[in-house]
């Protein structure tokens, strides 16, 4: 048994090995060291002088967000394609380099060093969920990286003091704050139940909603949160049948929001009560048909009124390659490679500090909606959120909805990040 | 003053009685038999002796000490240890690694006294090796030795820890004739060095080792004497030992 | 070359290779996970390997020390050298507390007791933020403190793991080496014959779960000041397990086969990041294959191996 | 009592009962499974999750839901005869199998993990099954989907067959036979080997069931899987390994656990309370509640 080594025994064996008694040993650990140095020893990080301009696409391609990780793969090879078929950024291609975080924080951090250091990319941009991005976040910020964040909603992205990080997805607590408007304007004085699954980005929607709710009038009849990996809601649902409230705000994660969804249906409540506060495409398809007339919240759709032309053959070419309408997750993410553009234009090179100068002071457009791009000293956008009322789903193909209310804001209306740790 | 003292000794299990006041003492030096049918209670009788089940009621004195409710690994440290029906050795490690084990905790190497170091009442481990012909299969794992080699090296574990009291369940169970008369010869070696207690269903071996023979039925005492009396006696002739071969 | 030279040899490349890969700090980066994990490994492999109990709540106990490390660091503004072994002592402590149960049962049904104990340490993660910041998490934490003023970062920190890695190796072989070694493996193999030999193994047990719990603890606050970021998912069943994949797959109960384990099996999910799925898939079939054809482990088999052919060749001489 | 408690006493009772009977019917998966061969299978999640993915897909495809589910029934019979022949056989012998099976398992866990996330894992984020009947049943004031009837009932039938089937048919008699001493019931002429087969497939298929029915009831994504295994693993033990009455009983009381707290508390009391209460079980009657 090898156990049976004593230390007794390998302490005199050090003591020897520094002596040179054992010589041999210590040049053999020593050269294989150097050999292997020899192997993965790369020049210090120069500048990107030629070639294509490389930006680090860390998401999530495995694990459980793979499916938002993929969809936004789709969204911005579209886009790059489009934009090196056009003659690229400042006369060079374009290229994301991609790399799976796994959905976890601490793969996330080892990809963004291996992009930051081996890739030596310019900038980062990536995941679509909030802990993955927080992890990078943290890594972006030591290490000066400038990083653009399509999809994370999370507020802490840019709370005060944030330099490097630029985020296009409105902030959640933000969202809270607009259900709360939105509902005052439609039913004033209405009672709104709550159900939610344990997960930060529900914690700072139900903050921001919360903070606003009495300063609309606005009564919480019932506030259900759900541990992860709960798997029914018939109670609860009975329960909030029970409380008679004029909306319930359903989130949850994964299938979970589908499920609630569908137990307050079987138990009565009407779709026209039911307001989620975001929806993609297969979150839709998931409501079904039974669902029609609901609210649910968005940042792109394919039923908004007055789109642009670049927007309806977005959705067009979206449609056509993957089988199924764009959400506000494949819009952001198509946007993504068009904002690397414009601030990198506006920088005039390809350089970390002035790429990082250059998103502060943009002044861009999404150009899918034409909406305006630029950020507020903390990485924030103005905020903005649409509400979209589902009218009909077929099947897995595609659905209708209508816009029913559109809203602007700033970041500042609400202490977001007094609400928000 | 007795080497061990059992008063009053109770155990059920649900509503049956194991144990049902079973009274017992044992002197030093003494080597005592145990006889019974199959669960007449002494199994459970060792395994509360030696601190493997609690009893409903009674006391325990070793050496004059109370050793109601103490665990084995207390009454190991008194000089009270016990062999099993089934053999048990760590038959992943090598017989030498066994003997190892055992003697970490040697009674005396506990105690401080170190001047018996290395020796089992007298006899270094190598010697008792020797003796119990185990020498040459030091390198061997103990999984892989015979059942008799088992039962052999169980009796050297013991022995390296210098108990005063080892209680023997079935020894020579499962040998075969040559070797339980092997056995039988060690154990008879054995008793001028430690008290031994011993269970068995083979009359040979209690006929030839048992200073004294108790036996129990349905838990119950009925008889406690010379072997010569014992096996003699007419309740016992009647309901035990008609049903087996002696 | 002896066994000793080699273990010498290794020690010292383990401490050489941060200063090798300071050109790549994506290598040194994943390096430095590797010699946490080694930590980790040996810590697991000091209560699976040698004293037979699989605890599946482990990686929970290093999330506690985490935590508690964060908490002194950010409240009390402790420095990480004072915090860090104040919160693993704490978290060892609960970490006997958890272990408890295996006074009562052993085997896989501890084992299947501490996957119900880890999967309620997750959710009170989750569920109580005071200290862990709910499923949010906690980012940007700092790095400890070097010894000349400033940070500890880059290849120092990375030293600084390589030492507690060998560190560690070197204390596990230690352990195993003392009496209290000897017990644990008598414990292993036969925990009431090992009583009866006079080993107290409820106390052993105990100590065995504090040992290992500080593996556990320090494991775990080295873990939040490398990724500086850390959530309940960084502490959670599938830690545990992937821990004791490595244990196992090297070779349980010895002291090489948990660096086999680590060194082949923890780089994988960080080197192949670009199989995405196939990753996976490729670690899931090595795992199969090695389980197939070396049940003992890597480490564990070529041992047996090697005994098989000295028993042989003795035989041979034997009959000569 | 007025409608809205009668609403919550129903639902209360609906939920107990699915949540109850399809974690029953996993648990005496896992239990024939470990319980009469000693192979612990840490990759039972993930095929409950392939069961349900695999019916998606069929049913994405245009197959009915009951065919579907007759299909993926099969399928995974297949599924288990070629992994019984290509990996789990292996370890029969092997004398360390209960650590031998589980890690071979994890390491099929990876490589499943793998594909899904190359495959479904791409296609959707979440997955809901067609029903397989329409209609609601009015239960008082509470509507239950004759889906969700029909869920619990073949959940129970299936549970009362496999209890049947081991406590009274020759199959059981000789799993009993070789869970108490396979030499022995080697020697009286028992195939211990078609026994140990038998019983993983058994098992299996009762696996994939409980993933289709779970499916059926809910809408499910690819995180079911950790949760499915350490929820099946936990009610095994505390209802007595090899015991299918055990794993209904606890299956239940879990089931009823989980709705009656979150009434009274909140869901995540509930979650913490049921947790709780398996190691307070696991504690002071490791033995399981029931005997085979």
């Amino acid at each position: 048994m090898t156990c049976r080594t004593s230390v007794r025994d390998v302490r005199a064996s050090a003591a020897s090995a520094v002596l040179g008694v054992t010589r041999p040993v210590l040049t053999g650990a020593v050269s294989a060291a150097l050999v292997l140095g020899g192997l993965t020893y790369q020049a210090p990080a120069l500048a990107q002088a030629s070639g294509p301009i490389k930006i680090g696409f860390n998401t999530e391609l495995t694990g459980p967000w793979t499916f938002f990780g993929n969809s936004c793969v789709a969204g911005l090879k579209m886009a790059n394609d489009e934009i090196n078929k056009a003659g690229g950024v400042l006369g060079r291609p374009l290229e994301f380099v991609t790399v799976d975080n796994q959905t976890s924080p601490t793969q996330a951090v080892a990809a963004s060093r291996n992009l930051d250091v081996n890739d030596k990319v310019v900038a980062l941009t990536g995941p679509t969920s909030s802990d993955t991005a927080l992890a990078m976040y943290g890594y972006a910020e030591q290490q000066k990286i400038p990083y653009l964040v399509p999809v994370a909603a999370f507020p802490q992205l840019t709370k005060p003091g944030t330099r490097y990080t630029f985020r296009i997805e409105p902030d959640a607590a933000g969202w809270g704050y607009v259900i709360a408007r939105f509902l005052e304007e439609r039913k004033p004085g209405a009672k709104v139940a709550l159900m939610y699954s344990d997960a930060a980005l529900m914690h700072a929607i139900v903050a921001g909603f919360k903070y606003q709710a009495p300063r609309s009038k606005l009564t919480i009849v019932s506030d259900v949160m759900f541990p992860q990996g709960s798997s029914d809601a018939t109670v609860q649902a009975a329960q909030v049948r029970a409380a008679n409230p004029d909306y319930v705000i359903v989130m949850g994660a994964g299938a979970f929001d589908n499920v609630m969804q569908n137990q307050l249906l079987d138990l009565g409540i009407k779709p026209e009560q039911l307001l989620h506060p975001y929806g993609i495409t297969t979150q839709v398809f998931g409501w079904g048909q039974r669902s029609a007339g609901m609210i649910y919240g968005s940042f792109f759709d394919h039923g908004l009124d007055n789109l642009p032309a670049e927007g309806r053959d977005f959705i067009k070419r979206f449609d056509a390659a993957n089988g199924r309408p764009p959400s506000y997750v494949e819009n952001y993410c198509y946007n993504t490679p068009y904002i690397f553009k414009q601030a990198l234009e506006l920088a005039g090179v390809v350089d970390r500090e002035k790429l990082r100068d250059a998103f502060s002071r943009m002044k861009g457009r999404e150009v899918t909606t034409g909406l305006p791009v630029s950020f507020d000293k903390n990485g924030a956008r103005k905020e903005y959120i649409y509400f979209m009322q589902l009218l009909s789903v077929d099947g897995k193909r595609t659905y209708a909805s209508k816009q029913i209310y559109y809203h602007e804001w700033d970041a500042d209306a609400i202490p977001v990040y007094d609400l928000v740790k | 003053m007795s080497l061990l003292q059992v008063n009053g000794l109770v155990r059920r299990f649900g509503g049956v009685v194991a144990l049902r006041d079973v009274e017992l003492t044992m002197e030093a030096g003494e080597t005592l038999g145990m006889i019974g049918p199959n669960g007449s209670g002494k199994t459970t009788f060792v395994n509360i002796v030696s601190g493997h089940l609690a009893s409903d009621a009674g006391t325990m004195l070793f050496d004059g000490e109370s050793i109601t409710g103490a665990s084995p690994h207390q009454l190991a440290a008194r000089g009270l240890t016990r062999t099993y029906q089934a053999v048990r050795v760590f038959s992943g490690l090598s017989v030498a690694r066994n003997i190892e084990t055992a003697s970490l905790l040697r009674r005396d190497a506990r105690a401080g006294a170190g001047a018996g170091a290395g020796r089992a009442d007298g006899a270094t481990v190598d010697e008792l090796a020797e003796w119990l012909r185990l020498d040459r299969l030091m390198g061997k794992p103990a999984g892989s030795l015979t059942l008799f080699e088992q039962r052999r090296l169980e009796l050297l574990m013991r022995l390296a820890q210098r108990p005063r009291l080892i209680m023997l369940d079935e020894p020579v169970g499962g040998l075969a004739l040559t070797e339980v008369r092997e056995m039988i010869e060690l154990l008879a070696q054995l008793k001028a060095r430690c008290s031994l207690f011993v269970i068995e269903h083979t009359m040979r071996v209690i006929r030839e080792l048992a200073d004294r023979v108790v036996v129990l039925m349905a838990g119950e005492k009925i008889a406690d004497g010379a072997p010569d009396e014992v096996l003699r006696d007419k309740r016992v002739v009647e309901q035990y030992l008609g049903t087996v071969h002696a | 070359m002896s066994a000793r030279r080699w273990a010498v040899a290794l020690g010292l490349l383990a401490l050489a290779l941060p200063f090798v890969l300071e050109g790549n700090r994506f290598l040194a980066f994943v390096y430095s996970i590797v010699m946490i994990h080694l930590i980790w490994a040996n810590g697991m492999n000091l209560l699976y390997g040698y004293v037979g109990l699989m605890p599946l709540m482990f990686a929970g106990v290093a999330g506690v020390a985490a935590y508690a490390m964060i908490y002194l660091t950010r409240s009390h503004e402790w420095s990480f050298w004072l915090a860090a072994p104040m919160a693993s002592l704490g978290a060892s402590l609960f970490g006997v507390l958890l272990g408890l149960p295996s006074l009562r049962l052993t085997g896989f049904y501890f084992t299947l007791c501490s996957l119900v104990i880890q999967t309620v340490i997750t959710l009170a993660f989750v569920f109580f933020p005071t200290f862990t910041n709910g499923d949010t998490g906690i980012n940007q934490i700092a790095p400890p403190q070097a010894p000349w003023g400033g940070a500890l970062s880059g290849v120092w920190m990375d030293e600084t793991l390589a030492i507690v890695a060998v560190l560690s190796v070197l204390l596990c072989g230690w352990i195993v080496s003392t009496r209290l070694g000897k017990r644990f493996m008598a414990i292993r193999e036969d925990d009431v014959l090992a009583e009866v030999l006079g080993i107290d193994v409820v106390r052993d047990r105990i100590i065995a779960f504090f040992i290992v719990s500080m593996f556990a603890s320090i494991g775990g606050c080295l873990f939040a000041v490398t990724i500086g970021f850390i959530s309940p998912r960084s502490f959670d069943v599938l830690t545990s397990l992937n821990i004791w994949l490595f244990v196992a797959f090297g070779g349980r109960g010895t002291l090489i086969g948990p660096i086999i384990g680590t060194i082949v099996l923890a780089p994988i999910p960080y080197l192949l990041q670009e199989l995405q799925g196939f990753k996976d898939v490729l670690s899931g079939v090595l795992i199969i294959v090695v389980t197939l054809l070396m049940p003992g482990g890597v480490w564990g088999e070529l041992l047996r191996w090697r005994d098989r052919r000295r028993a042989r060749r003795a035989l041979a001489v034997g009959q000569t | 009592m007025s409608d809205a408690t009668l609403l919550v006493v129903a639902s209360t009772l609906s939920t107990g009962l699915i949540l109850g009977a399809i974690f029953a019917l996993v648990a005496a998966g896992v239990t024939i499974v470990y319980g009469c061969v000693w192979l612990p299978n840490a990759s039972n999640g993930q095929f409950f999750l392939l069961a349900a993915l695999a019916a998606w897909s069929l049913t994405g495809a245009g197959l009915g839901s009951a065919a579907a589910i007759i299909m993926v029934l099969l399928l995974g019979l297949v599924l288990s005869l070629g992994l019984e022949w290509l990996l789990v056989r292996r370890l029969y012998d092997v004398p360390n199998r209960n650590v031998a099976c589980f890690v071979l398992t994890l390491g099929l866990t990876q490589i499943m993990a793998g594909i899904f996330s190359m495959t479904w894992g791409r296609w959707s984020d979440q997955y809901t099954l067609p029903p397989l009947v329409s209609g609601i049943t009015m239960i008082g004031p509470f509507p239950m989907t004759n889906n969700r009837i029909l869920v619990l009932l073949i959940a129970l039938v299936v549970l009362a067959a496999s209890f049947a089937l081991l406590r009274y048919h020759r199959y059981g008699r000789a799993l009993r036979a070789v869970f108490q001493n396979r030499e022995a019931a080697a020697l009286r002429g028992v195939d211990v080997r078609a026994v140990y087969r038998m019983s993983f497939l058994l098992g299996s298929s009762i696996i994939f069931l409980g993933g289709l029915l779970f499916a059926l009831a809910y809408s499910f994504d690819l995180t079911v899987a950790w949760t499915m295994s350490v929820t099946a693993f936990a009610i095994m033990i505390v209802g007595g390994p090899g015991s299918v009455l055990g794993a209904l009983v606890v299956g239940m009381v879990f089931g009823f656990t989980q709705a009656i707290v979150s009434i009274f508390a909140s869901p995540t009391a509930a979650t913490f309370s049921y947790l709780l209460a398996m190691l307070a079980m696991l504690l002071f009657k490791p033995t399981g509640l029931f005997l085979r």
